[in-house]
């Protein structure tokens, strides 16, 4: 019972944190309606902001996170200007590509201001706690929070303030909203900011209990994307889900079947799935 | 309150609009008549700076609105309720009614107000106020364009085809609602195909064909023209 | 021709389309009418096999088409156009209608490898539908422009001569006038006559009243989904349901 | 006239692929050129579904590895001889080709692209993880080079590049046949709109399944030839990078063109051996360098030049009908 | 003067940038330092240079580059650290004149005839036992496998199973994980730990696989580890919070804490090169090594093109090498082309790394 316990705490560490990532993806997805593979390259942005404003600059934790957040959501939102901004009238196909230079210049870019080595995030929280007899690293717990903390926060933002609209507006209908009044490249920046800087704090929530190196990104964006489609492209909930579901299926499959499988039972379950919902967990309409 | 001169406008290399000037004057209805492909909507689109034209002067009062962002020109009073409706489909009717006042954002209580409004002139409307506007008929929606529309509180109202699509009964009632509208103060541009109606309750009128306006006049001197009769009233 | 019995479609609980019966005979223009959202299109969609029913039977010359796919309708002899005019965009207008006529072809990738007297003979075949359903709605003029530029006008007929060139018996036009202005109505209402002049049996969708009165030789109205009247446009003009549903009192001296 | 100066350009073409070992200073260009060439062959196929059927596949490379493991598994553990494996390669790929297309078809945008890369992702697992079969990560090496056919050669990097050189030549007579043949015509109505080539009698699935069963082909036998040229497998040919060049290429080229995905091979293949000097900082200047040819040759090299010569056309005949007011022609791939 | 370049084709981008840097820094130190001295070869004053290409792990890259280097550049050498490189080109590194300077310690790449191929590291073969009694003796018979699941991990768990069951220990669980790629090894810890092993064998890059075993040590797991030659305990330290976590483990020794005299010389010049807090690998310093040895068989033989020549002396030149530059400790070339090592290998006892001789965990 202990070690399902186990398995269950840690499914929701990594659900959450491919959430917070997935939910970036989303909600780009939603604006510009391109996957954005260079999301992973945030995400590894992220980890290194605040990696070097950690052990180099000497910063503690919450202020490297939020200045990491800062960085990446700038990074983010630079990309918006100079490559999708540009794009915003080409084919999705060229949006892709694009965004896979961005990946490749931000990976090159990160291996080349910091080597290719692996690094260490420090944490102040590297304790090993007892709850209801369960010992749990104080790091994870605090992963598990954060995570779903900002997954409210984002909640409450996107349906109850009027900005979270204008976003929800802009994903629907572009001219619409330029009719109504919303500045359409202001709402895109913002959408790339926040996108941005949930990579960031989802890597600087991870990082102390992995590593910190220039191919990171790679691991998590390959599964952000079975998410994003698994919950259904857009969907806010869908990526919320989508990210549990994945955690557990991994941290379950690979303790009762088998590590080396494990990411395999995370596509499988994403074909099973879509041969039952072609269009997704949530979405209503048909999937275009 | 608004003035064209010597607009042109292109889309690539093709010339939709070119030289067009025309007016209208606060408290007008103005109709815009024009076959299909003739540039109407190519006008509002840049009215409301959603094209930008290769020329000339839009003038909305005294401010001019060439190169102004959308949400700029919204602001300022001059609101347009797009052929094709463009409306945020998965949102509840309700919010897409509450987004056409983002510019009053702050005013909740008449926002409120101006939705009870537009529920009067269309009771369906609030009826399915929860809907999603994407389930929505094609005629159902473009009564949600006008409404969200009129939320925006416009000086001027771009209405381009508001019947496109709508049953004869509705439309009638829609005629009726703009005649409202501009009788309560708001100066009017409407684009219409349905030439004899529009002109029914018009002040003025322009006939635009291939870009250029080719006849302008009040709604007398129109109806009575026989070219105008033979082309568009039929 | 064509037999609809109770269909029904239902989308998360709306009725689009309730239990209407109804048929539509060969060689005659039938008309569907009815305030937005009565589920006209729907209907169409239906038959058209774009979605499959909630309930009912759909029966074409004596066969069951219900719930069949759209491109089995299509070969059966049923051609329909979308509300809004959906064209290839960026190809010819020519291009746009070679294809329609693919459907009547049969040569393979076998065909197309061995470059086989059948691809040769159909292609040919196909150029030459595409012309003649061009040269019958009058649009040979614009042959060789790319759909994206013609005008609305242009697009509406693009669209008959796209639905022609599969070689259909039944044509559903929805709108077919819709966003046209007065003068072209009529021609478009002349070029609908003359397809049932040819043999074609047509079944549209319009808003434009004295266009469908002076076109239709049967009139469906629906409401809500339901069917509340069927008849002749004499006797849809006179009926009470409908002018309260639909026309509202002003058109009854029309 | 049209068709006499398009025949000319590809007679160039060959010319100039014939002659160019006679030029080349030595193999390494030469089999730079022959990997090329194979890279070639799966981008036209790529082309087939991405360009002209409008299906954006991210499990090409995936499939490009299925064919190179066939034939790396027959001839390394069954001894089977490299030309019978290499025509088995095609009917694996094609028949797994079609079952994943029977899958993954039915989706349509976004969700095809995805998870068709779901699809490379499980078919790279597989290849890594069944060992009993793929060898798993440590590879399968010892592949034969292609075996002599009558008096021809092949295991020689100037024997290779013909051999690899004719087998492009037939890969794009064959697409060029394709595309043009009414089949094309039924691939592009897919492409410019679904809903009204099924209105038209299209069925779709078995149109988007051709398609995609044709283009997996091509990547199947792009991989047999480079099993038979590289000589070693290993897992990370089915790996998504592979898939991304594959589409740079046809991209940079330019989508739903015959010369493109060529065009875009070569360029690409040339622009990374010259960068080579910068090392790790190759893809610093890469990526800007891609994003930069995206943002300011949105057709691709061969898409930009047609369209300028289409334009060109238009001009001409515009003076001729000064009535009707002629607009660019719209790309939409 | 004449100039002979030293080719290297390696990953210098992506995931695996590290190691090809590594191996690379040692290549260019040893090159550095033999242009200093100043090389004569059959009279004439040479002049080495490196030139370094990017496979990104890819082997139809590699050979790409291969022959770019032996054609374009007239190398005769090439460096390559992966056996997929390796592998494709062997298929005609022969036939194109050049050796195969191959770091990879898996054993097939010396047992396909090659003529030209040189393998650097020793097979790990000669571990296994010592490592074995060491754990065994110490913790107990059950072993529970984590090892990764890349190529040189399998080649290591192949021969370690048997080898572990041979000297009378049961094997708990084999769970292999894929240290490169996965974001987690916690559900793949706590299903091996669930079968309560005495030793857990780990091994895959050193970052990785420390924490594989800072999770096993969070999870409650008081036994010792078993690591795979691949990972480095120096480096292990640092992520795993210094040598406490690492108690009880038995693996190679890292170049820092070596003293003999060619990896010390080694591991200081190093750091003044690369700065202080680097620690040397031995992707460094035994491509360091062989690179000197390259040039003192291109001296042995007369030449600095002839491949066979050079490859034929060798064993000579590896044999003759000076202490100081002799990072590997080199003391030869078998005859099918592996280099032939005395490796050092080092447990953590008390806090610290303790070096041991082979030979004397095997009595
Ligand atoms: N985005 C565009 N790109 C290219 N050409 C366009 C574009 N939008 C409109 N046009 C062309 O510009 C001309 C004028 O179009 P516009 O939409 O302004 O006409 P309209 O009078 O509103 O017609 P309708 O009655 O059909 O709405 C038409 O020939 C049309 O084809
Ligand atoms: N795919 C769908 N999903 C959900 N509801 C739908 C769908 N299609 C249509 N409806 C609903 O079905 C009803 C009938 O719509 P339909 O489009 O058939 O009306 P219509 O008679 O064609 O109207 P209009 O004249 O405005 O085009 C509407 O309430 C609409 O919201
Ligand atoms: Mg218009
Ligand atoms: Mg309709």
């Amino acid at each position: 019972m202990e070690l399902f316990f186990q398995q269950l705490l840690n499914g929701l560490t990594i659900g959450g944190v491919y959430s917070l990532v997935a939910l970036g993806l989303t909600l780009v997805y939603g604006i510009l309606h391109v996957p954005n593979f260079a999301h992973g390259a945030f995400y590894m942005s992220g980890a290194f902001a605040g990696y070097y404003l950690m052990a180099k600059l000497g910063l503690n934790y919450w202020l490297a996170m939020a200045g990491a957040a800062v960085v990446v959501a700038v990074i983010s939102m630079l990309a918006q200007r100079l490559v999708f901004h540009p794009l915003r009238n080409a084919p999705e196909l060229h949006d892709m590509i694009a965004a896979i230079g961005i990946l490749l210049f931000l990976e090159a870019g990160a291996q080349a201001l910091f080597g290719a080595d692996f690094h260490r995030m420090p944490t102040p929280y590297g304790q090993v706690v007892e709850i209801f007899g369960l010992t749990a690293p104080l790091q994870r717990l605090l992963i598990i929070a954060g995570a779903f903390g900002l997954m409210v926060l984002l909640h409450l933002f996107l349906n109850h303030t009027v900005i979270g609209s204008t976003i929800i507006a802009m994903a629907q209908n572009r001219d619409g909203a330029a009719l109504v009044g919303i500045d359409a490249s202001r709402v895109t920046l913002l959408v790339f900011a926040i996108s941005g800087a949930l990579a960031a704090i989802a890597a600087v929530l991870y990082a102390p209990i992995n590593l910190v190196y220039p191919a990171m990104g790679n691991l998590v964006i390959t599964k952000a994307f079975v998410i994003i489609i698994l919950g259904g492209m857009g969907s806010f909930p869908g990526a919320i889900v989508g990210g549990l579901i994945i955690g557990m299926a991994e941290s379950f499959g690979g303790f009762y079947v088998s590590t080396d499988y494990k990411d395999i039972i995370a596509f499988v379950l994403l074909v099973v799935i879509l041969s039952f919902r072609p269009q997704g967990l949530f979405t209503m309409k048909g999937a275009r | 309150m608004l003035r064209f001169e010597n607009v042109d406008l292109h889309y690539g290399s093709f010339r939709a609009l070119s030289g067009v000037s025309l007016r209208a004057a606060p408290g007008e209805l103005v109709v815009l008549l024009g076959a299909n492909g003739a540039g109407k909507t190519s006008i509002f689109m840049a009215a409301s700076g959603i094209n930008k034209p290769s020329a000339g002067s839009i003038r909305f009062g005294d401010r001019e609105l060439i190169g102004q962002r959308p949400a700029q020109i919204v602001e300022s009073g001059l609101v347009h309720c797009p052929e094709g409706r463009k409306l945020f489909p998965m949102m509840s009717v309700r919010k897409n009614l509450t987004l056409g006042a983002y510019v009053h954002r702050r005013d909740k209580a008449g926002i409120q107000r101006s939705i009870d409004e537009v529920f009067g002139l269309f009771p369906i409307l609030e009826k399915k106020q929860d809907h999603p506007a994407g389930s929505l008929s094609g005629g159902q929606q473009q009564m949600v364009a006008i409404g969200r529309a009129l939320l925006g509180r416009p000086k001027l109202l771009l209405l381009d085809e508001p019947s496109l699509g709508l049953a004869p009964l509705i439309v009638k009632q829609v005629f009726e609602v703009i005649q409202r509208i501009n009788q309560a103060g708001t100066t009017v541009l409407l684009a219409e195909q349905n030439a004899y109606s529009a002109l029914a309750i018009a002040h003025r009128a322009y006939v635009i064909e291939r870009g250029h306006i080719t006849l302008e006049g009040d709604r007398e001197s129109l109806l009575n023209n026989e070219a105008v009769r033979a082309a568009y009233i039929g | 021709m064509l037999e609809i019995d109770q269909l029904t479609k239902q989308f998360f609980g709306l009725t689009a389309v309730d239990a209407v019966t109804t048929r539509f005979e060969r060689g005659q223009v039938s008309a569907i009418i009815g305030p937005n959202g009565a589920g006209k299109t729907t209907f169409f969609n239906l038959v058209a096999g774009t979605h499959k029913p909630t309930s009912g039977r759909i029966t074409f010359k004596g066969q069951d088409v219900t719930g069949m796919r759209p491109d089995h309708v299509a070969r059966l002899g049923i051609a329909r156009t979308f509300q809004t005019t959906h064209l290839f965009d960026n190809a010819s207008v020519l291009d746009n209608l070679i294809v329609g006529h693919r459907l009547r072809t049969r040569s393979g990738l076998w065909d197309v490898l061995a470059n086989s007297k059948r691809l040769q003979e159909e292609e040919r075949l196909c150029r030459e539908k595409a012309r003649e359903a061009l040269d019958f709605v009058g649009a040979s003029h614009i042959a060789n422009r790319i759909a994206a530029d013609i005008s609305q006008e242009e697009r509406k007929r693009v669209a008959f001569a796209l639905a022609l060139a599969t070689d259909p018996e039944l044509l559903l036009l929805d709108e077919p006038a819709g966003g046209v202005n007065p003068e072209e109505t009529v021609g478009l209402a002349a070029l609908i006559r003359k397809l049932v002049d040819h043999g074609k049996t047509v079944c549209l969708i319009e808003h434009k009243m004295d266009m469908i009165m002076r076109l239709a030789d049967k009139i469906v109205v629906l409401n809500n989904g339901a069917k509340i009247a069927e008849g002749t446009p004499a006797e849809i003009r006179r009926d009470p349901h409908v002018i309260e549903a639909y026309l509202g009192t002003d058109h009854v001296a029309v | 006239m049209r068709l006499i100066e398009g025949k000319a350009g590809w007679a160039l073409l060959a010319a100039l692929a014939l002659a160019f070992p006679l030029v080349a200073p030595n193999n390494y260009l030469i089999s730079v050129a022959t990997l090329a060439f194979i890279m070639a062959i799966a981008a036209l196929g790529l082309n087939l579904i991405t360009g002209y059927t409008g299906q954006f596949n991210l499990a090409h490379g995936a499939f490009m590895a299925i064919g190179a493991y066939t034939v790396g598994i027959l001839t390394v553990d069954h001894q089977v001889p490299f030309w019978i494996a290499f025509a088995l390669a095609g009917v694996v790929t094609g028949v797994l080709g079609y079952f994943i297309g029977l899958l993954s078809l039915r989706l349509r945008g976004h969700y095809f692209s995805i998870f068709t890369l779901c699809v490379s992702y499980i078919l790279f697992l597989l290849i890594e993880k069944w060992e009993s079969l793929t060898h798993g990560p440590v590879g399968i090496m010892g592949i034969p080079a292609p075996s002599g056919m009558g008096p021809l050669r092949f295991d020689t990097p100037l024997a290779q590049y013909y051999l690899v050189l004719a087998f492009l030549a037939l890969g794009i007579w064959v697409m060029a046949r394709i595309v043009r043949s009414l089949l094309g015509r039924s691939f592009m109505a897919v492409r410019n709109s679904d809903d009204l080539a099924e209105a038209l009698g299209i069925d779709l699935m078995r149109t988007k399944t051709l398609s995609f069963v044709l283009s997996v082909i091509y990547a199947g036998f792009a991989g047999a030839l480079y099993a038979g040229q590289v000589r070693f497998l290993g897992p990370d040919l089915a790996s998504e990078a592979v898939t991304f060049d594959l589409i740079m290429f046809v991209l940079v080229g330019g989508v739903g063109t015959l010369l493109g995905p060529l065009v875009g091979t070569f360029l690409v293949t040339w622009l990374t051996q010259s960068l080579q000097f910068l090392q790790d900082y190759r893809m610093v200047v890469f990526g800007p360098l891609l994003v930069a040819l995206i943002i300011f040759l949105p057709d691709g090299i061969v898409g930009t030049w047609l369209k300028r010569r289409a334009r060109r056309a238009d001009a001409v005949q515009a003076d001729t009908r000064s009535h009707v007011a002629v607009t660019e022609a719209k790309s939409n791939a | 003067q004449d100039t002979v370049k030293i080719g290297f084709t390696g990953p210098l981008s992506g995931g695996a940038a590290l190691y090809g840097k590594n191996v690379v820094n040692g290549i260019e130190m040893a090159i550095k330092e033999i242009n200093a001295a100043g090389l004569e070869v059959g009279g004439k004053k040479v002049k080495l240079e490196l030139v370094a290409l990017d496979d990104k792990y890819s082997p139809a890259d590699a050979a790409i580059n291969a022959r770019r280097l032996a054609q374009q550049h007239q190398a005769p050498v090439v460096f390559v650290p992966h056996s997929g490189g390796i592998y494709a080109m062997q298929a005609f590194n022969e036939q194109e004149k050049f050796i195969v300077m191959a770091y990879s310690s898996t054993p097939k790449i010396t047992e396909t005839g090659n003529k030209l191929t040189i393998r650097i590291p020793p097979t790990f073969n000669s571990y296994i036992e010592p490592f074995t009694r060491y754990e065994m003796k110490k913790f107990g018979k059950k072993v529970g496998m984590l090892p990764g699941d890349h190529e040189y991990a399998k080649n290591w768990t192949q021969l370690f199973g048997p080898a572990w069951e041979k000297a009378g220990g049961t094997i708990a669980s084999n769970n292999p994980m894929s240290y490169n790629r996965s974001a987690d090894f916690y559900s793949g810890v706590s299903r091996v730990l669930a079968e309560k092993p005495d030793v857990l064998f780990v091994g895959g890059p050193s970052e990785p696989t420390a924490l594989v075993v800072k999770q096993a040590r969070e999870l409650g797991f008081k036994g010792g580890f078993l690591i795979m030659d691949q990972a480095k305990l120096d480096e292990m330290a640092k992520v795993t919070d210094g040598l406490g976590p690492l108690e009880g483990s038995i693996g190679v020794l890292p170049v820092s804490y070596d003293e003999r005299v060619g990896p010390k010389t080694f591991a200081a010049a190093y750091r003044k090169a690369y700065g202080a807090d680097k620690d040397p690998t031995t992707e460094s310093s035994y491509n360091y090594a062989m690179t000197h040895a390259v040039a003192a068989a291109m001296k042995l033989a007369g030449t600095t093109t002839d491949a066979s020549a050079i490859r034929a002396k060798m064993g000579e030149a590896i044999g003759k090498l000076p202490k100081e530059t002799n990072a590997g400790e080199f003391k030869g070339v078998d005859a099918v082309g592996g280099t032939v090592v005395d490796p050092l290998v080092a447990t953590v006892e008390g806090g610290k790394i303790r070096p041991v001789n082979l030979s004397d965990l095997m009595k």
